[in-house]
């Protein structure tokens, strides 16, 4: 790999494995909480294989910057690449040029087309997500009403699918429960906290948020917790409990759902790492060890699936940190 | 009028100032090509991977959208006007691709009608710009809004992304036996389309004149408004051609496609040498700076640099060249004891 | 013995030509302000090789000097905007060396300069006043004792400008009598004016004299700039005449004529400074019929033919200049038409007027005339462009072989032509501006000001060249607002009052009186 | 000579009516949005969080634009403002979680220090190097966001990390008044007062107008420059502050993209983008218009999708509407000329 791609690419297709443990994580961008738990966990994991981690990723979730970075990861002959795509299309055609010069690629958090990359390690099923919020929310509005969703960007491929599975799961669990709007804040802090301003005044008989994006349900906390409705419109979703601490501790939240962002890296470096030595492919039953979390298979189209999501709530957060 | 000949003795004013090596090599266009080839020479040799062929592909098409608007937006800018609207042009061309070929019209249908939303969308710009009376950069400020805000509208949470292979893999595509993608022949035609019409046509010597001194223009017989309108629509198109290479480049039309374009573009449009203020600038300048800053990213992409640290490179290297440009003005100034000009002074790039 | 030192020298003949002259009894006791030896160069033009000039208190003390000679450089120095590179600048006997305007004004020098310099934005009262507005004690500004104090200044000059309009607009006229106003309201002790009546017509300049006279009787120094000689004679005490940068002479007023001030300041002697040659006059060429442009200009009709010379008269603001431009095309008019040679000129478009055989020279050469921040060369050839280009391509090469030759026809003093117009002279200005419209090929040249600001020298070329023009067959329609020169050039004489035309005579009965009376009066003439 | 001049009279004093009338059409504008808003839905107006949001959230672009007026007048541009208050809003954020107990004054000081300082890093740039100031700021803007961004990493400071008190600044209420709209009229009153009725505020309106006059003129035009670039600046860090007192949060992108809602804010409200005209109240009623229209629009019903496009209709929308007005304007004062 010293000589960069050119010999990678000889490497592309054989089975044979390599020492390249060079790992680079490329979140969805840079400056995000929730992938900034991730890396650590993927650079733990990568320090524990003895490789070399490295994280990039642009400062604007977009995909056409993330194809300069997927780009550059050729070019420097990475032994492995961990993704969250922010588009399942548009990075494709550069996954597969990096994967052709011989990198591994490995998606986490939010999928690409299956034929993209090699591996995709799920945070939580995607029913799973979609059912806990929906119980969740349920639960604290008493089973009837009207909701609405804050998500992040209009194009995020991970929201999405969970929302349509919510809305799928809201019709044939909850008939009460009606979903009013759909309202995206762009991963943004104010973006997210005036759309939820918006919400509210748009809709004086909503009874609650779900809000499936960190940044989104931090920043409709920080609303509601400033706002009349504190109390009277129930919030839940997916966050970290760094961010949410202080709303759970003050009422505005009750509980809210997320797996382990750490785990997440963690797993995905080990994935990684497994793919580059030749211990697996990608092809469903492939076994590997993932450290600490111990043995793991792949599963059909070559998805890694790393647990259940966590429920927080006051009992449990201060037992967190991240 | 041959009579007025007689007063005609035999002063005979010479063509230059200075010598042409003075003309030709001190010039802000050149300064910026030496650091371009600087940086290439420092790059392939301190950068581990830049010395690859396939650099060089990674590189055209990573820069080839603001290498094709910052043609026509270093035109307009020339003319003391500005176009903030190319990046949501570019997103909504697109979009409108992207809609029309789900909508099952053929890829060539859809591009061409995306390429008519950037005649149209150009044409609101100059219609308002120039018809109505508006400050450009106010007004470009609004169509920013309302072209991506079109986009976005169109597409919702959804993506098109089946799009002929044919035409994906052409976006691509290497010219036979190098690295060079294909879309840097269309920019090449662009290319010297546009230095002709800059720099070789009474149209191009409009462009500087309305840019010094719309007035004097104007009374010239300078079509001002015209040339302004003609800009903006061809800023449009030309951003719109943009927009579909970009669709076929990722294989996905997407409403926030592009976002934030228009201040890169500026940005390598300023750094090439054109003055804000209009009247000054060169093209071969501008397609430098966009190399330059293509290159520089690239490169320090390669040296895993995080891309803050790139940003915060960019803007300060703007800042640099504008600042040195000046200084060496003031420099040269304070040998020859000119006073700053009253009209130089405001006209700086 | 002035005009014998003056004839020793000749600075034309090179560099190291002696130019120092001793000014004649320079006693600094009563000088006001004193400039000796001297020089400012930019880059490689000398603009001032050795200036000397001794203003007194209760003195108006003219400068003079053909286009170029250095005399808004010396303003200039004296305002604290340039540095001098050498010399001595003294003010009531101290040595002196201002960095900046401010400094200058602090010490109590008003300079009005040869272009104005307003902020179109902000009323006239704003203008007027603008960094030393009066104020209350907390640093608020008293609106209305600034206020009072224009319409004080305003009715001293006896102009009735709104103090409250802003200045965007306004003719050059009513700019320049709001620097006069911004000058006078400075209370300074040192008084100067750059050609501040090259854009007034009779009546303001009367009361432009009237307040430098009562500024002298209060004691203070006034200089004067002006290529009107009828003006420096009326006005001044004392006349100092610069050729190229250099002080040539300085004499009491009394003891000098316009003849001996004109060879010192040309080195020659300049005879015949209209010299209108009768032609037989042609066809009509230009053929105008009701032009109107609602609270403008009304109802304007004329003929122009070729050979001829029609002079459209009037005092400043009268709408001369509008009905050129509406003419030309550069301003749309609501009624009436345009035709040339009997063929409708198309309104608001000055490429087809262009192409019907019109050229337009306005008013303002540095805004208007001149892209003025481009070289010589492309200026000249700006007009041209379309028609030099082959096959819709066009070169520097070509440009400049057009450009050489038309600056040389006119002697355009230029150091070569990329050389940018700003650093022109006035009267080169001019030429340029000329130079550019000729190689048109015009058949009606529309000349709006011909001379402003212009030398006797090149005054008389350019008279000359017109007149030549007409010889040729072109129809000139000229606009001035100097009546020697409408009397002089015109075959006929179109008066112009508020926006319509009150008169026309011929040449033969044009006299300065019945002109000036349509000016001012309105219908009884007409009648 | 006399009747030109009442006649000039009249047509000075309509024109400087123009000139308020620019400011008055927007507030007419701002009116008729909330009216549409509150008769759809009584809440936009008629609702505690809706009369405090009404307030509050046009709050901090308003002192950003208030900055950025002052700027424009001087026929200057500063794009750094969104990257300023991004860095200002995160300089607060660290300050309290650095120095447990620091009173919210000294952060409040710093952080409008730090903003000042930013600001007279561009205005030296634009005064001394006399460089357009579009390029410098368009340089700091991703000069200054980058450091941001090298500051911060992925870190981010949440509303816990910030004391209580600090946090109810960014709701509190007077008199049923956000205090942070407060602050901001305030800020906006003494602007205003400063700009209209000081000599130095004349100067900016002066130098904006015709920069070569001021020169010639000997204004001290590089000292207007620094203190309009600062004030800016400065004004922009203490929307930081606002910033993080509202939303609690702060990452490393905070305010991205501000800088062209500012300059909107000011174009919507008259302030010419080449100088020496406008007011810094019309600047302040743009911001109110942007921002409610923002919010109004899904109360009105519009997808969420679509606010961006009429967003970007309504400027246009005001702005040509102002302009159709000014000509109108003119001309019939033009042609009034004929009838007096
Ligand atoms: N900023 C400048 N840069 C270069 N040359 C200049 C500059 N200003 C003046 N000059 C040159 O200096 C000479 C003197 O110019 P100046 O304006 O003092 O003449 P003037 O006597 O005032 O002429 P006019 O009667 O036309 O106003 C001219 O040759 C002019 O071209
Ligand atoms: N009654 C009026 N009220 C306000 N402005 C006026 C009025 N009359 C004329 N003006 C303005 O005064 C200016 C002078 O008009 P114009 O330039 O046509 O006069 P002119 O006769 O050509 O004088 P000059 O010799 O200065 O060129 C014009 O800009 C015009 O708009
Ligand atoms: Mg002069
Ligand atoms: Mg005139």
């Amino acid at each position: 790999a010293d000589t960069g791609a050119g010999s990678g690419g000889d490497g592309g297709g054989s089975e044979g494995g390599s020492d390249n443990l060079t790992i680079t994580f490329l979140p969805k961008n840079l400056g995000n909480p929730y992938f900034d738990t991730s890396s650590k966990g993927g650079k733990t994991a990568v320090e524990e294989i003895g490789g070399t981690f490295a994280e990039v990723g642009p400062a604007e979730a977009t995909p056409d910057a993330q194809v300069s970075y997927i780009n550059t990861a050729t070019q420097q002959g990475v032994g492995a690449l961990v993704v969250s795509a922010n588009d399942p299309k548009a990075i494709c055609d550069a996954l597969n040029e990096a994967r052709d010069a011989g990198v591994k690629v490995v998606t986490f958090d939010s999928d690409t087309n299956p034929d993209c990359r090699d591996l995709f390690i799920n945070q939580a099923d995607a029913e799973g997500i979609a059912k806990v919020q929906v119980d969740l929310i349920a639960e604290q509005i008493g089973g009837a009403g009207e909701i609405a969703v804050l998500s992040a960007s209009a194009n995020a491929t991970n929201q999405n699918a969970w929302i349509d599975l919510m809305t799928e799961y809201l019709a044939s669990d909850y008939p009460d429960i009606t979903l009013v709007e759909t309202v995206y804040g762009d991963d943004d802090d104010q973006t997210s906290f005036d759309k939820t301003a918006a919400l509210l005044q748009t809709h004086p008989n909503l009874k609650g948020i779900i809000s499936p994006t960190t940044v989104g349900i931090a920043a409709a906390a920080r609303y509601l917790s400033t706002s009349d409705y504190k109390g009277t419109v129930a919030l839940t979703g997916l966050g970290t409990p760094n961010q949410m601490r202080e709303y759970v501790e003050d009422g505005t939240v009750t509980a809210f759902a997320l797996w382990n962002p750490e785990e997440l890296g963690y797993l995905s470096a080990y994935a990684a790492a497994a793919l580059i030595q030749g211990d697996i492919t990608g092809a469903e039953g492939d076994t590997f060890e993932a450290g600490d979390l111990g043995e793991y298979t792949v599963g059909a189209d070559g998805t890694v699936l790393l647990g259940d999501p966590f429920e927080f709530n006051a009992d449990n957060i201060g037992d967190f940190d991240f | 009028m041959t009579a007025t000949t007689a007063t005609a003795t035999t002063r005979v004013i010479r063509e230059h100032d200075r010598p042409l090596w003075h003309r030709v090599l001190l010039t802000r266009e050149m300064a910026i090509i030496a650091l371009l080839i600087l940086v290439i020479v420092v790059a392939m040799s301190t950068v581990r991977g830049f010395g690859q062929p396939i650099t060089l592909n990674y590189l055209l098409l990573d820069v080839a959208p603001i290498l094709l608007i910052a043609l026509p937006m270093a035109l307009i800018m020339v003319t003391g006007e500005i176009d903030l609207s190319v990046g949501s042009m570019v997103g909504l061309a697109s979009v409108v691709t992207g809609v029309l070929t789900q909508a099952g019209a053929p890829f060539e249908v859809a591009a061409l009608a995306a390429l008519a939303v950037g005649v149209v969308g150009g044409a609101v710009n100059g219609f308002l710009v120039t018809v109505v009376g508006l400050p450009s950069l106010a007004v470009t400020i609004g169509t920013l809004a309302l072209f991506r805000g079109l986009a976005v509208g169109l597409l919702g949470t959804t993506a098109v992304t089946d799009f002929p292979e044919m035409w994906t893999a052409l976006a691509k595509a290497k010219i036979a036996g190098t690295t060079i993608p294909y879309i840097t022949v269309p920019f090449l035609i662009l290319l010297v389309i546009f230095v002709v019409l800059l720099h070789f046509t009474p149209f191009g010597r409009g462009i500087y004149a309305i840019g010094l001194s719309k007035d004097a223009a104007r009374f010239s017989g300078v079509h001002v408004e015209r040339t302004k309108f003609i800009l903006f629509v061809l800023a449009g198109v030309v951003a719109a051609f943009a927009g579909i290479f970009f669709t076929l480049r990722f294989g996905s039309a997407r409403g926030d496609n592009a976002t934030g374009l228009e201040l890169q573009v500026i940005a390598a449009v300023v750094l090439g040498g054109v003055s804000v203020f209009g009247g000054r600038g060169q093209l071969h300048g501008v397609v430098a700076a966009v190399l330059l800053i293509g290159v520089l990213s690239s490169a320090l992409r390669l040296a895993n640099v995080t891309s803050d640290v790139i940003n915060i490179i960019t803007g300060g290297l703007l800042v640099a060249s504008v600042v040195a440009a000046s200084l060496l003005a003031w420099a040269q100034r304070l040998r020859a004891r000119i006073p700053p000009s009253r009209l130089t002074a405001s006209s700086a790039p | 013995m002035l005009d014998s030192v003056a004839d020793q020298i000749d600075p034309l003949n090179g560099e190291d030509a002696p130019v120092a002259v001793e000014v004649e009894n320079r006693s600094p006791a009563d000088a006001a302000l004193e400039l000796h030896r001297v020089v400012k160069s930019f880059g490689p033009v000398v603009a001032l090789r050795s200036g000397s000039l001794t203003l007194r208190s209760g003195s108006i003390h003219a400068l003079i000097g053909e286009n170029g000679a250095g005399k808004s450089t010396l303003v200039k120095i004296m305002a604290g905007l340039y540095r001098r590179d050498s010399g001595e600048f003294r003010l009531h006997g101290d040595d002196v060396d201002f960095t900046s305007t401010a400094q200058s004004k602090a010490a109590g020098i008003a300079v009005i300069y040869q272009e104005p310099t307003l902020f179109p934005d902000l009323s006239v009262t704003e203008n007027i006043f603008m960094g030393r507005q009066p104020t209350s004690r907390i640093g608020r500004i008293d609106r209305k004792s600034m206020r009072q104090e224009v319409e004080q200044i305003f009715r001293r000059l006896g102009v009735s400008l709104d103090p409250d309009r802003i200045t965007e607009g306004l003719s050059i006229a009513d700019q320049q009598i709001i620097e006069i106003a911004k000058a006078i309201s400075l209370d300074a002790s040192v008084l100067i004016m750059d050609e501040p009546t090259a854009a007034l017509s009779g009546v303001e300049v009367e009361r432009l004299f009237a307040v430098a006279r009562s500024l002298r009787d209060e004691g203070r120094a006034v200089l004067f700039i002006s290529h009107r000689f009828d003006e420096v004679f009326a006005l001044c005490d004392t006349v100092t005449v610069m050729r190229d940068g250099a002080y040539i002479s300085t004499t009491p007023i009394a003891e000098t004529t316009v003849d001996e001030l004109v060879r010192q300041m040309v080195g020659r002697d300049v005879t015949e400074l209209f010299p209108k040659q009768t032609v037989p006059v042609g066809g009509p060429l230009l053929e105008v019929t009701g032009l109107t442009s609602p609270g403008i200009f009304h109802d304007i009709s004329f003929t122009v033919r070729a050979g001829e010379i029609v002079a459209l008269a009037g005092l400043v603001g009268a709408g001369r200049s509008e009905v050129a431009r509406a003419v030309f095309g550069v301003d749309a008019y609501r009624e009436g038409e345009v035709r040339m040679l009997g063929e409708t000129v198309p309104r608001h478009n000055p490429t087809h007027a262009m192409r019907a055989g019109l050229a337009l020279v306005p008013e303002d050469r540095r805004k208007q005339g001149l892209v003025i921040e481009s070289g010589v060369g492309s200026n000249i050839t700006m007009a041209i462009r379309s028609r030099l280009a082959k096959f819709g391509l066009l070169t520097t090469g070509m440009e400049n072989r057009a450009a050489k030759e038309w600056a040389s026809r006119l002697e355009v003093k230029a150091h070569a032509l990329d050389t940018v117009s700003s650093t022109l002279s006035g009267g080169n200005q001019q030429k340029v501006v000329l130079a550019k419209w000729l190689a048109t090929n015009p058949r009606v040249l529309i000349i709006d000001e011909p001379t402003r600001g212009i030398d006797v020298g090149t005054k008389a070329e350019v008279h000359r060249l017109l007149s030549q023009l007409a010889g040729e067959g072109m129809g000139i329609l000229m606009i001035s607002s100097e009546l020697p020169e409408v009397l002089g050039m015109a075959d006929r004489v179109l008066v112009m009052r508020e926006g319509r035309i009150t008169a026309e005579i011929d040449r033969a009965e044009a006299t300065s009186e019945n002109v000036m009376f349509a000016a001012t009066h309105a219908t009884e003439l007409h009648s | 000579m006399t009747t030109t001049s009442i006649q000039r009279s009249g047509l000075g004093k309509a024109m400087g009516g123009v000139g308020r009338a620019r400011e008055f059409g927007i507030l007419i504008a701002l009116a008729l949005v909330v009216i549409a808003a509150t008769a759809k839905n009584p809440n936009f107006l008629f609702s505690a969080d809706g009369w405090r949001d009404l307030l509050l959230t046009p709050s901090i672009l308003v002192l950003v634009a208030v900055g950025q007026a002052i700027v424009i007048i001087t026929r200057n541009v500063d794009l750094s403002v969104g990257s300023v208050m991004g860095l200002t809003a995160y300089l607060t954020g660290r300050l309290f979680i650095d120095i447990p107990g620091i009173p919210i004054v000294i952060v409040v000081i710093a952080a409008v220090a730090f903003g000042a300082l930013l600001g007279l890093v561009n205005g030296a740039l634009v005064a001394f190097a006399k460089v357009p100031a579009m390029v410098i700021t368009l340089g700091t803007l991703y000069a200054y966001r980058g450091i941001n961004v090298l500051w911060a990493g992925s870190d981010r400071v949440n509303a816990s990390d910030m004391p209580k008190d600090f946090l109810g600044l960014g709701t509190a209420q007077l008199i049923g008044i956000p205090v942070l709209a407060i602050v901001a009229l305030i800020v906006l009153a003494i602007a205003a007062w400063y700009m209209r009725n000081t000599r130095s505020g004349r100067e900016y309106y002066a130098i904006g107008s015709d920069p070569a006059a001021a020169e010639l003129y000997g204004l001290k035009v590089t000292r207007r420059l620094l203190t309009a670039f600062v004030l800016s600046g400065a004004l922009a860090g203490l929307a930081g502050v606002f910033y993080a007192a509202r939303y609690g949060s702060v990452s490393s992108q905070a305010g991205a993209g501000w800088e062209l809602d500012a300059v909107g804010a000011a174009v919507i409200g008259g302030i010419a983008i080449t100088g020496g005209v406008g007011s810094v109240w019309g600047a302040a009623i743009g911001a109110m218009l942007l921002m409610t229209i923002n919010r109004a629009l899904p109360i009105l019903g519009i997808q969420d999708f679509w606010q961006r496009a009429v967003v970007g209709a309504l400027i246009i929308g005001a702005i040509v509407l102002d302009r159709v007005l000014a000509v109108r304007q003119k001309r019939r004062l033009i042609e009034a000329r004929d009838e007096s």
